[in-house]
């Protein structure tokens, strides 16, 4: 047993460590250490940056222009990345459609849209999730109707999709619709790419708790999909999508973000008083914090195990990253709430947007902590809910 | 021993609540959040007139001389309904000139529906301390002049005439020396920024820049101010308790009708026991809690003051506990629908969340409850 | 609303109170103060004194010998008797058969078994559980078969129970048994009484966690029972059962006796040190011992509510008192071994057998306290588990 | 990064299971505590024939100079087997002459079986503090006299020889003053109460009356004792957070057993979802405990002493917690079986609930842990 990187991994880090400290924008890197919403134009800024370097597919392999690295230095990049402050590499086009395309998709749309996805010149988003399907993601109701014309065959998208994320600046969804309703509903599921904006297409958003727009819904009426845009075979989709499924919860355990948060926690807590003292002195205080940086240590050297184990996709473990993983950042964001106390009512959507330079009551790092409380909670409903990943840890390791 | 509402109680509550579902349903509710004022004239007359603002007033007053009894109905029915214009602000300010029986004629106002109010009472580096004040009162000769800055104050920019706890002597922490006065909210010298809460609240910052007060001002005596601080407060951590209850209610009923109805793998999501226990242990939280609410409402005016500190700290607590599991749990049940502004789920959790983080949240309470000689002397 | 109780009341309490302080043996106190185990003499010679003073049966109406009090004076006498340490009345005869006799049995019955019930003439035990049937209780399998004969019909009695608790010094036991074989499990079950010194019955010991003989097997080999000794109809066993299974639920909630440990606890842990000053100092420990007293506060409001809107019989607001009721006695045994700390190990049975006066170790307080949480694990199994009362919630509270 | 055992930690595992399987099952284990002794004899033969006492030993002692990982395989095995022996009585004894770097001779015994030992640190008023020492050592001509009284020593009485830490000098609860000492169990002035532990063990009390030791006895500088103090206790928490996850392993794999058998209303209990997640819950529990018990095995040999202590005290608070969590949750869903002394699950229960009591509790453990600089210091 040696709970250390070797020599080489050591230097990779090194190297992704001063790589970041060159390359990683102040602007940007001051609004994820602050909280504050990202937008569009930041997302694809970072993306392309990376892009430059090589670094931005760290999952695929290096034919497809993808780095190639083991599941060390994966995960060796992402905490560099979260301690560094990074925005996140969104997950639709990368880590999402991608492998999809990779694994099922003909020649041509490996030709056409990896490299663009690779360059962030598509903005592509997910439209699996509809109006009544929640965990039961298979009761897809979204139709797709072959149909036979002069300028090439086509599909017909007639539906509705829910839950799409920044769907509202998409230049592609990646959907499931259904070909077939006169099977079970597993089948008779097929995998279209759909340009966004082709006509029939409308974007309503979808204000979240804390009144940003994150997600939104897509409606489909009378949408003309060129048949070239099928992946793999007709009502074979649910297969991919469950491949997909599988990959969506890599770093999902998010332990180098939570690292990076626990940190500011205890800066933010330090300067808050309680009883004269440093609010982090609070021996009460104190105590959540520790029972919280504890889990983080033992969540990850529980990574590190899976990982070492890892003989490509995670299996099931994937679940209790999933639970311990959200659980933390939920907990990391209370107590920040708890500690800004007060000051945690005041709501400054222009701070947060970044259109003044300081929050209206002058405590720029309690600003956003109950907007940040409150969106979070998504994340154990999200992805597969944690009620969904303890039934999948009770069939598939516990078997019960 | 009777834990019966009297007829007149629920006759207030009935009237309470069908006003909230006619005139301040959700919708409406969305549109005076979204209004450049963030509160509503009309709510307000119709606060008036149903008589929720004369109920805590004294009769010499013009008002009906309500027990704490009678405005945890209240609170519960403006909780339900997650009313936010600024009786809560209002009826707390007025506390304490009724325990300082001074100023009949603004309770007066208050009972007519004349005068809003605000507590200012709250600062940057308190937290959660309310004898942590560095905002000073300094006599001359013609009253007291005040120089700080209070922040946070719940609908202080709407109000007429402000509570404000000013230090005449003593340390920044010490008890002793704090002094307690009623002012003119546009009073020279005095600046307010105001703001949204993230609950959907108006709160100001308010800033007091050599603002001269007759000495007609001061509630109690200069510097011994403390005991009313905290008693009014207590009071206010009553009704904010009492209003809990009435968010938990609501949430309550609005998850277990979800949960009734939403189907998933063909069934309602209620037919699976882990959603089914989880709403039982809601169910236990929420009774919990309307116990604490009704001691608390019930010690309020016990003439040992420990006693009213000790259980109005323990209900603000338990409260807080049950307020936090409630909240996070009826948004889990609902899914994506309940992380969103869409249902009225997603506001009573925010709602529930502040409450637990005004007037001293869950740890500040529990805390004082330990402090407390009984807590030890028990022993 | 009032909270405080009217004058009569509290002169009632009083009462009870005074006399409490008079008649409770001094020996029987201190072993109920200092969590030391009780013997068969112990439990009925304090029932015969209660029974003397005309207040063993505070649930039976007058008419039979009971006290005939409103359900606020049962509770003002079971919190005086908690205050003052004394041992419980056993529920199996006065509480839980006796009811039925009253509502089922016939004059005979009623005539021969009450009086002796309210003078502890008879120890009474329960035979419901069977091996098997757990949170089940219709799933019974111990077969009665009617058989005439020449001396008068009786039952043969033949299988077993379980849990049967204190069956070893019982001289009667009333039994759910299967007469009806062909019909659904809830019918076709008889409620009988059972002389425990018949022929073919054989009681087995089962040793609980903290090694007590508390509870025993009970097995029936061909035991002849009179049919004199069938409550009300053959095959309507389980009809009563349900009548007894409210009754059970009386005083579940042990609010008395847990503000009593309460004040143990808080004294015990006051004499422990931790940091140089008393463990009751400690902010941890203190604000644990502080959840719990609130929970505890919020209980005792909560029992008051459920007593000023009964009707008669407790509801499933029962279940409510007894998952929190048990939730905190368990609590209560947690803090209590927490405070002892390494002084929780040493295991002295003399000591809490009474043979000796001091322990081994020399801490009274502690060496019964491992026992004790121990013991208590099974409060929120028994009288139907904790599981099984959310269970009536969700079904007769929620409408789930 | 590597987290497989070697085939030598492996074979060694298999080897010490085979042993309990035949040798140590639940039926002789219950004998064992039974009789008047306490303990087994042969038990002890077998252990040391298995190389479970040399292993820990340095080679230069006869021993294998095993790791904190490889003791950490091994006393896994021994939760699972709950095997009361004086094992980890001796080790932990031993480990103090190991860091001490002196008296070779006892470790030699100790590698070949022949000597059992205890370590009696513990005192009445000390509760989990280490350094609350008031059993004192003066120095005379002969070397030093020991006075005092040490409690809850366990397998003291079985012990050939005690490690004993006492006062030279300073307050008792100062970390400075503190001296350690190996001498004969059978010492003149030494007397020991014997008894047993609810969890099946042997303990003592032990009273030292002028018991007098030669100059040798002293392991460390006199006075200075505190660091080796701490880091052999250190060890001791891992070796008992690695016990720990082998005897979780054991009851979750009873429980789980239990849930796929059991029958109630017709089906496996294990199919009703309240009992799948608890065990879904238990089982995560149980994975987050085992890499603090790793990571406490990895970092014991830290070269950074407030790195191991830091890390020693998050497995002991983290384990306490799954200790606490899933023995409390076996025993539940076993129903009345669990509450029985009858199944091995309920000794599991006891066995976890005092290892959670023993070298510092879960409140102690979390204080230590933020007791640390580098808690604050990241801040």
């Amino acid at each position: 047993m040696d709970l250390n990187y070797n020599t080489e991994d050591l230097s990779f880090r090194d190297q992704v460590r001063s790589y970041l400290e060159t390359n990683l924008p102040a602007d940007l890197k001051h609004k994820v250490l602050q909280h504050k919403r990202l937008h569009k134009e930041d997302y694809v800024r970072w993306h392309k940056i990376l892009a430059k370097q090589g670094w931005v597919a760290t999952g695929w392999p290096t034919e497809f222009g993808g780095t190639g690295w083991s599941a060390t230095r994966r995960h060796i990049f992402e905490e560099e990345c979260a301690r560094a402050g990074t925005p996140p590499i969104l997950p639709f086009g990368v880590a999402m459609v991608a492998p999809v395309i990779m694994a099922f998709g003909n020649q041509a749309q490996k030709d056409y849209f990896l490299p663009r996805i690779l360059n962030c010149d598509d903005w592509w988003c997910q439209g699996y999730s509809e109006p009544g399907s929640g965990s039961d993601l298979a009761s897809i109701k979204t139709r797709a109707e072959r149909v036979n014309s002069l300028e090439g065959d086509h599909y017909v998208v007639n539906g509705q999709k829910t839950w799409t994320t920044l769907a509202q600046h998409a230049d592609m969804i990646f959907c499931l619709v259904r070909t077939d309703t006169g099977v079970r509903k597993q089948e008779g599921i097929s995998f279209l790419l759909i340009d966004m904006k082709t006509p029939g297409i409308t974007v309503r958003p979808i204000i979240m708790l804390d009144e940003d727009h994150e997600v939104n819904e897509v409606f489909f009426d009378n949408v003309k999909v060129p048949v070239q845009n099928l992946i793999g075979d007709e009502n074979k989709g649910w297969t991919y999508a469950k491949y997909l499924l599988g990959h969506e919860r890599t770093n999902i355990a998010a332990v180098g973000r939570a690292k990076r948060e626990l940190q500011f926690l205890k800066r933010y807590a330090s300067e808050q008083q309680k009883n004269a003292a440093s609010l982090l002195s609070d021996p009460i205080y104190a105590s959540k914090v520790a029972v919280l940086e504890i889990e983080l240590m033992a969540l990850e050297i529980t990574v590190l195990r899976v990982i070492s184990q890892d003989s490509g996709r995670p299996g099931p473990e994937a679940s209790l990253l999933k639970i311990k993983g959200t659980e933390i950042q939920q907990r990391l964001t209370e107590l920040m709430m708890e500690a800004a106390g007060p000051y945690s009512l005041p709501f400054d959507a222009a701070f947060l947007d970044g259109e003044s330079e300081h929050s209206i009551v002058g405590d720029d790092d309690a600003a956003p902590l109950a907007s940040y409380y409150f969106n979070y909670r998504k994340t154990s409903i999200y992805g597969g809910s944690n009620e969904i990943q303890k039934n999948i840890i009770t069939q598939m390791i516990l078997g019960l | 021993m009777d834990f019966n509402l009297t007829q007149e109680q629920s006759q207030f509550a009935d009237a309470l609540r069908r006003w909230v579902e006619k005139d301040y349903n959700f919708e409406q509710r969305k549109h005076i959040i979204a209004s450049d004022a963030g509160v509503s004239p009309s709510a307000w007359t119709a606060l008036a007139e149903l008589g929720a603002l004369a109920l805590p007033i004294p009769e010499a007053q013009g008002g009906f001389s309500g027990t704490a009894i009678d405005m945890l109905v209240i609170m519960q029915e403006l909780g339900r309904g997650l009313v936010i214009e600024p009786y809560f602000a209002t009826v707390l300010a007025a506390e304490f000139l009724k325990l300082a029986g001074q100023h009949d004629h603004l309770l007066e106002q208050v009972a007519s529906g004349e005068l809003q109010m605000a507590a200012a009472l709250n600062e940057k580096q308190a937290r959660h301390e309310l004898f942590n004040i560095a905002t000073s009162a300094s006599q001359n000769a013609d009253g007291f002049v005040i120089n700080g800055v209070k922040t946070v104050v719940l609908h202080g920019a709407q109000a007429g005439q402000l509570i404000v706890s000013a230090r005449s002597s003593g340390a920044q922490r010490d008890s002793d020396g704090i002094s307690l006065f009623v002012l003119d909210a546009n009073a020279a010298g005095i600046s307010r920024r105001e703001y949204r809460s993230i609950d959907g609240y108006r709160a100001a910052d308010i800033t007091f820049n050599q603002v001269q007060l007759p000495s007609s001002a001061l509630l109690v005596t200069q510097g011994a101010g403390w005991p009313l601080l905290e008693a009014g407060c207590d009071y206010g951590v009553t009704l904010l308790c009492a209003e809990a209850i009435g968010v938990m209610e609501a949430i309550f009923a609005a998850t277990l009708d979800y949960l009734k109805t939403r189907q998933q793998f063909g069934v309602p999501i209620g037919k699976f026991q882990v959603l089914q226990h989880r709403m039982a242990e809601m169910f236990m939280e929420l009774e919990q809690a309307r116990s604490m609410a009704t001691l608390a409402a019930v010690k309020l005016s016990s003439e040992d003051a420990e006693e009213r500190r000790r259980t109005v700290s323990a209900a603000k607590a338990r409260i807080g506990q049950a307020a936090r599991y409630i909240g996070q749990q009826a948004v889990q049940l609902h899914g994506g629908m309940g992380v969103t502004n869409e249902l009225p789920a997603a506001h009573m959790f925010k709602r529930l969340t502040m409450i637990e983080l005004s007037l001293g949240d869950t740890d500040h309470h529990l805390a004082r409850f330990i402090a407390q000689p009984g807590f030890k002397a028990a022993a």
